[in-house]
């Protein structure tokens, strides 16, 4: 039963954040590109479980085609998940997983975790004091460590000093968390932050304690690492970069064959992130360019 | 002095108020109340409960604006109204009744409030102590200017707010029942006061419900009742039952109502208080209670009078003493306790430790007998307690519209009536009455003690506190005299003669010794 | 005296009576219009607002709030505050859910988390609040941050789960076409109501909060009667919990409950409960709750971006307020 | 009477003021002693945690915190509450970062910030609590929500920085040796200490949250004072949001001072300041600032891990608390 595209409906963990706002624009640009007179509404669950789900049953009871979902809970979003499907409507995961959705496409966090942490391995000679500055425990957030963790576990002579400081993904929790690790440990190697704001906040705590014998790496590929590296200076090395807006696009254009009635071949889309560099940034799209 | 008054009465008067009418909402507080103040008298202002003189008084103050078509005239000119301190730019000085002070500031911080000697924008501490310091010592005080009003007793505010009305150099001075809460001592000294500020050319309008206190000290009196102006006597007219019949439309007669029981020790006691200490102010103090019996007791502010009564309602914690109820030796260490017993205790603060303002006088009136009351399963008895409440209203002539009106919109006297209902649901076989009648109106009072007599020819056994000599005298078969928290002495009546209000206040200052 | 008493008491009682009664309802509606006006606003914007499914997906969104309103509602009353409900609903959803997972023993998980709760309300809350007289405002600080610790260290910050939950019925099923969320929110604020105004605790309660000392006076055991508030707030964000839990299939320590609080207490306040204590209903706080649920989901439904349903709710919340305050102002006072 | 009166009156008087200034003295302290200990315990652990380095990151950590407490002082004192300190603190920031980004003018990106704050502590929350005589809690809830997106929209969403910001000396800069933002917080604290303790309006401000009826009466305008502290709040706030943006280099406006409102009011409460309004000390504050900073900061030195952090910190506030009652309660009496 092929049905058109005219209605969307997103929910997104935190829509303040820059990242879920690229995603948002990812999805509006290519539903127009399907169809232009598309109704496009876009809600916040403000990472609360409860209130995701009842956006769910508020664009049920809307009539939404599509419903994209960037899960608040990779697990826990299921029954919502099919009671939307039961009502008839395409759901689209799009970077965290959501058990059963029609589609997902996401990042590869275990492989940016992994990608960000080698990085570090390389340039530390595989050895050394590491420190990995933890976030919420959100399923993205817990593979990129996992990631990290898998290369780390390679090399006996690397030696984790800290890994369960929640610097909370954001500048301020990274400057204080990182303020405090500083005093705790003399010498530190590597780090790896579980986002860019998280290592950019770290970064500041460094310089105004003047300790610079450690490098940085950390995921996302966000607005800020990009100045951050085109300024030639920073501690920060390396950031695994997903692309929210082709992701997200991606997962709407799938959405909507699905709706079309054509079973994609591979349902889960896994995006390989891309490591970037102070060398390579001039080739980077990122999150906000205008495509 | 009434000569002088006299003779002023041809002069411009200082105060004007002309046509003031006040309404709240559907309640209309004040009707064309006219009132004129000259320099140097003292104007009482007199009327039962609720008949409007501190909202009239609060007008004057800037309090509350009055409604359109009334004015206020100093010196004959117009004044404006209802901002308060234009009306202190004017001279004009109240001392309310309901104490305005703010607890969490000090003695000399309340004198000055609104009105700090300041240098540069910033509070001038010394000078505001040391004046401070010179005020209270005019009222010859034991607190310190410098003391927390937190740490005040009743009494004591009463005298923080005269000393603010002192501190500005008000030409009118208004005091809204300042004695309530003072004993002689400090009243005499309050009428010093007074004569010397009257002497000095300043008009005071005085209101209070003690006949006594206008005798002594206005040069006229006006009345007003149910919010309208009835009219103003001169000294030379002044006569009790004029006045009553003025304030309440009829004659009271009997005005203490004291034909019970002649003295007799051998009434069974009741209550037996022995060694009672609370570690600071009280040192053992011991009385017999005798069923159907009124024992007064008498004292200065801050004699311990309400520490004790509240130490044998458990209210606070005893360090020593025991009590025995019927002969029989009880615990108490909480007013629940007590109350189970059969001890229920009227508190001297209505508005703060007794009533339930936003609660209806029905819920009022109940609240000892709620769980007695209640049917299965804790649930409410609404018909009893109705029952109950308008018995109460008819019984103690409550003046209220209705059971299911708040308690805060009842006037002093009739709250007070309300509080004794609820105590008197609990049927206790001892009542201790701290200050009974404090701010209540003649008729009001003459129904209270009515209403003490009839308890203790039923047999209860009656405690009450008073710091109203007459009162004392007039109401109580015995008096206990309290000094620095120990029992200084006991008075009673002899053959023929009365209990002496000579012989009580030696003990109460100390100048007689048991 | 006596014109003046006689003259009034009997037709006038009853005129009284009356108005009293009158205005009561007028004060227990209060905040009735601005929930109408709402409603009518929203379906004249998105005529799907007043559709059935609709009207039920509002129901059942509001009703975990609206519980934990009713739990805060008695805090309140007594003059507290409890801001801990938010963490205690994480802790007794995850252990509904670690229940659940005990084979033959699932439905024990609702009268587990409801136990949490309770145990949390009364012995941390409650006995803090009542017998060593703390604060409230900051031993439910604490216990929101505490409690919170423990929701996490309960699921070793994991999402529990259990798709085959034995009580998923409370969560997703209906009676007569109700969800059972609806019926549960709507019996927890009648037996409130219940309490409150007919029983004599809770004419305590309304005693406490009005003057807690005269209370003491008068033989009312204050701290059994605050233990007594705590402990129904705690049971009911239990509850709480488990509705979530029963909703979801799921809980999470860490996200779950975040700042409910806020919400729980913006329902009680917009209802009409004061927050010095003792004046205060339990049906404004139905309202108070339907308000914030109508305002969430109408504004999505009228297609309202997310920054400006920020903007527009903190305007609501103030303009119901004011408009409350004026509309008391100008009818008859005391 | 007579003996009690003039036994005092000389002698007595000095005592009575001595013993007055000791307790006053003593309840300033109020928290110190359980500073102290936590200090001394985090010492014990690491001893990492008393040095000069440590106790500068303290200082700073805790500098925003106090400054946005110290306007929420203001506030308490008169009894009232300012729940929309973070909001405004997050719309302030990206006032003064989109400032700073204007070329050769990007210096006044703080004063604009401190305007901004300004702007919303006396237009939304002032007026509204002093002249429509709203609750401050709901008026304060609602401008929360509302600001919130006001912070938003100012970005649209997404993060402003600006890697050369004219005023990031604030943020990371020292003047000998000691970081300004902990010189920002102390001349915060002592002007706040000056106005409330020596000036005529501090006096008032403590009036109004004593009695504001009897404050009406002798005629200090009330309505000006709640204005004024209102005011303070929002422009302290918007100091704050200034002194992170400086830190930070970048501002959001959805995620940044997200319940550091919780934090201001823990400070106040923990320092001493009554919620009833009228009794409290900036002192106090203070302290409660370094208290909640130390924790945070003694709790990562000690490697104790998130969760646990969040148990720890919430029973450590209701122990102190609970200590300071107690101390209150053996020591004398008024
Ligand atoms: N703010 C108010 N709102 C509504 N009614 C009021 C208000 N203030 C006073 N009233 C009413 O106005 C009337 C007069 O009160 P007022 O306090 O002036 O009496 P009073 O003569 O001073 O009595 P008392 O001797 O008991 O002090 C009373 O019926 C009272 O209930
Ligand atoms: N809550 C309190 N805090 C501090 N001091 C108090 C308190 N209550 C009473 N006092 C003090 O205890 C002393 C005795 O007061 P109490 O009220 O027992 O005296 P009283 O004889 O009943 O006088 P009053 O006529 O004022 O009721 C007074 O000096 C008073 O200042
Ligand atoms: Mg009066
Ligand atoms: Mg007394």
């Amino acid at each position: 039963s092929a049905k058109d595209l005219t209605k969307v409906g997103i929910s997104v963990g935190l829509l303040g954040n820059p990242f879920f706002v690229a995603t948002i624009k990812g999805i509006e640009d290519a539903a127009k590109k399907i169809n232009p007179n598309v109704e496009v509404t876009s809600v916040s669950a403000d990472y609360d479980l409860n209130k995701q789900v009842s956006q769910v049953d508020s664009f049920i009871a809307a009539g939404v085609d599509v419903i994209m979902l960037n899960a608040v809970d990779a697990k826990a979003i299921a029954p919502a998940v099919k009671k939307a499907q039961a009502a008839g409507i395409v759901v689209a995961a799009f970077d965290v997983s959501a058990p059963g959705a029609d589609v997902t496409v996401m990042t590869n966090n275990v492989k940016a975790g992994e990608e960000a942490c080698q990085y570090l391995v390389d340039h530390t000679g595989g050895k050394g004091d590491y420190v990995i500055l933890n976030g919420p425990a959100s399923s993205s957030i817990l593979e990129r460590v996992k990631g990290c963790k898998n290369v780390l576990a390679q090399h006996p002579d690397i030696k984790i000093l800290s890994d369960d400081q929640n610097a909370e993904g954001s500048r301020d929790g990274g400057l204080k968390i990182f303020q405090s690790l500083l005093t705790r440990f003399d010498k530190i190697d590597a780090v790896f932050a579980i986002n860019d704001p998280t290592a950019i906040g770290a970064q500041l705590a460094a310089k105004q304690l003047n300790r610079s014998e450690f490098i940085f790496t950390a995921v996302d590929g966000a607005p800020d690492i990009e100045k951050e590296f085109a300024s030639g200076a920073s501690m920060i090395k390396a950031s695994a970069s997903q692309d929210p807006y082709v992701m997200a696009g991606q997962s709407l254009q799938m959405a909507a064959e699905v709706l079309a009635g054509k079973k994609p071949a591979e349902p889960v889309v896994l995006l390989d992130p891309k490591l970037i560099t102070a060398e390579n940034l001039k080739d980077y799209k990122g999150w906000t360019a205008v495509r | 002095m009434t000569a002088a008054v006299q003779t002023d009465m041809a002069r411009q008067p200082v105060l004007e108020m002309r046509h003031i009418s006040k309404t709240f909402g559907a309640i209309r507080a004040l009707q064309d109340v006219s009132l004129t103040v000259h320099a140097g008298e003292l104007h009482a202002l007199m009327g039962e409960n609720g008949a409007g003189k501190s909202t009239l008084m609060k007008v004057l103050s800037g309090a509350y604006r009055p409604d359109a078509g009334g004015e206020i005239l100093i010196d004959g000119i117009a004044a404006a109204t209802g901002d308060p301190i234009k009306a202190r730019a004017h001279g004009i000085a109240v001392i309310y009744q309901e104490l305005s002070l703010a607890p969490n500031l000090t003695v000399a911080q309340n004198i000055f409030l609104g009105n700090e000697p300041r240098r540069f924008g910033v509070v001038d501490r010394d000078q505001c102590n040391r004046r401070a310091k010179e005020i209270i010592a005019r009222l010859s005080v034991s607190f310190s200017a410098r003391a927390l009003v937190s740490s005040l007793s009743l009494g004591e505010r009463q005298l923080v707010e005269i000393a603010r009305a002192l501190s500005t150099s008000a030409r009118i001075i208004v005091m809204d029942e300042p004695t309530t809460s003072l004993t002689s001592r400090e009243t005499d000294r309050l009428f010093e006061v007074i004569a010397t500020l009257k002497s000095q050319g300043i008009a005071i309008i005085y209101i209070s419900h003690r006949m006594e206190e206008v005798y002594q000290l206005a040069d006229r009196v006006s009345v007003l009742r149910d919010s309208g102006y009835v009219g103003t006597l001169d000294r030379a007219d002044l006569n009790a039952s004029r006045l009553v019949s003025m304030m309440v439309g009829r004659d009271l007669s009997a005005f203490y109502k004291k034909d019970h029981r002649p003295p007799d020790s051998k009434r069974a006691v009741a209550l037996s208080v022995r060694g009672m200490s609370d570690g600071n102010l009280l040192k053992d103090c011991s009385f017999d209670l005798h069923k159907g019996e009124v024992l007064a007791l008498a004292g200065l502010v801050g004699s311990g009078r309400t520490e004790l009564a509240r130490l044998i309602f458990g209210a606070d914690k005893r360090t020593a003493g025991t009590l025995e109820l019927d002969g029989k030796p009880i615990s108490i260490g909480s007013p629940r306790e007590a109350l189970d017993a059969g001890i229920a205790y009227l508190t001297e603060d209505r508005k703060e430790l007794g009533l339930f303002l936003d609660m209806s006088i029905a819920d009022n009136v109940n609240f000892g007998v709620l769980a007695k009351d209640a049917k299965a399963g804790g649930l409410r008895d609404f018909a009893t307690a109705e029952r109950r409440a308008a018995k109460a209203v008819s019984d103690l002539a409550i003046r209220t519209r209705s059971v299911q009106a708040n308690a805060g919109s009842l006037s002093g006297g009739n709250q007070q009536k309300v509080l004794l209902a609820r105590l008197l649901e609990t049927e206790p076989k001892v009542l201790i009455l701290d200050e009974p009648t404090r701010g209540v109106d003649v008729g009001a009072k003459s129904e209270i003690y009515r209403l003490i007599d009839n308890l203790a020819n039923k047999g209860i056994a009656i405690l009450m506190i008073s710091s109203e000599l007459p009162e004392v005298i007039g109401v109580a078969d015995r008096v206990l005299v309290m000094r620095d928290g120990t029992i200084a002495g006991e008075v009673t009546a002899s053959e023929g003669a009365p209990l002496s209000q000579e012989k009580i206040m030696e003990f109460a200052t100390g100048a007689a010794q048991p | 005296m006596t014109d003046r008493a006689t003259g009034i008491t009997s037709g006038g009682d009853q005129a009284v009576v009356r108005s009293r009664r009158l205005r009561t309802a007028f004060a227990a509606l209060g905040m009735l219009p601005v929930l109408v006006l709402l409603a009518a606003g929203f379906q004249f914007i998105n005529p799907r607002f007043l559709t059935q499914t609709n009207l039920l997906i509002v129901t059942q969104q509001s009703s975990i709030n609206i519980v934990l309103a009713a739990g805060m509602t008695f805090v309140i009353l007594t003059g507290g505050i409890d801001l801990s409900v938010g963490s205690i609903l994480a802790a007794s959803a995850m252990v509904a859910v670690i229940v659940s997972l005990v084979p033959e023993w699932g439905m024990l998980g609702v009268p587990a988390a409801i136990l949490v709760g309770l145990g949390f309300g009364l012995i941390i809350n409650g006995l803090l609040v009542a017998y060593i007289k703390l604060p409230p405002f900051i031993v439910t600080l604490g216990s929101l941050t505490a409690v919170r610790g423990v929701a996490r260290l309960l699921g070793q910050d994991t999402t529990v789960f259990n798709s085959d939950l034995p009580f998923d019925f409370i969560g997703n099923g209906s009676l007569f076409g109700i969800p059972w969320l609806a019926i549960i929110a709507l019996s927890v604020v009648v037996l409130s109501w219940l309490v409150l105004k007919r029983t004599v605790l809770g004419t305590w309660i309304y005693a406490v909060g009005g003057n807690a000392e005269a209370a003491r006076l008068t033989g009312i055991k204050v701290p059994l009667v605050l233990l007594f508030v705590y402990g129904v707030s705690g049971l009911l964000a239990g509850l709480g919990g488990a509705m979530s839990a029963a909703r979801l299939y799921a809980a999470n320590g860490l996200q779950l409950g975040q700042s409910y609080e806020l919400d729980a207490i913006a329902a009680v306040i917009l209802g009409g409960t004061s927050f010095v204590g003792g004046v205060g209903s339990i049906w404004g706080t139905l309202i108070g709750g339907l308000i914030i649920a109508v305002l969430s989901n109408g504004l999505i439904l009228a297609g309202v971006s997310d920054i400006w349903q920020y903007i527009i709710k903190g305007l609501v919340i103030i303009v119901a307020v004011a408009l409350d305050r004026y509309r008391l102002q100008t009818g008859a006072r005391t």
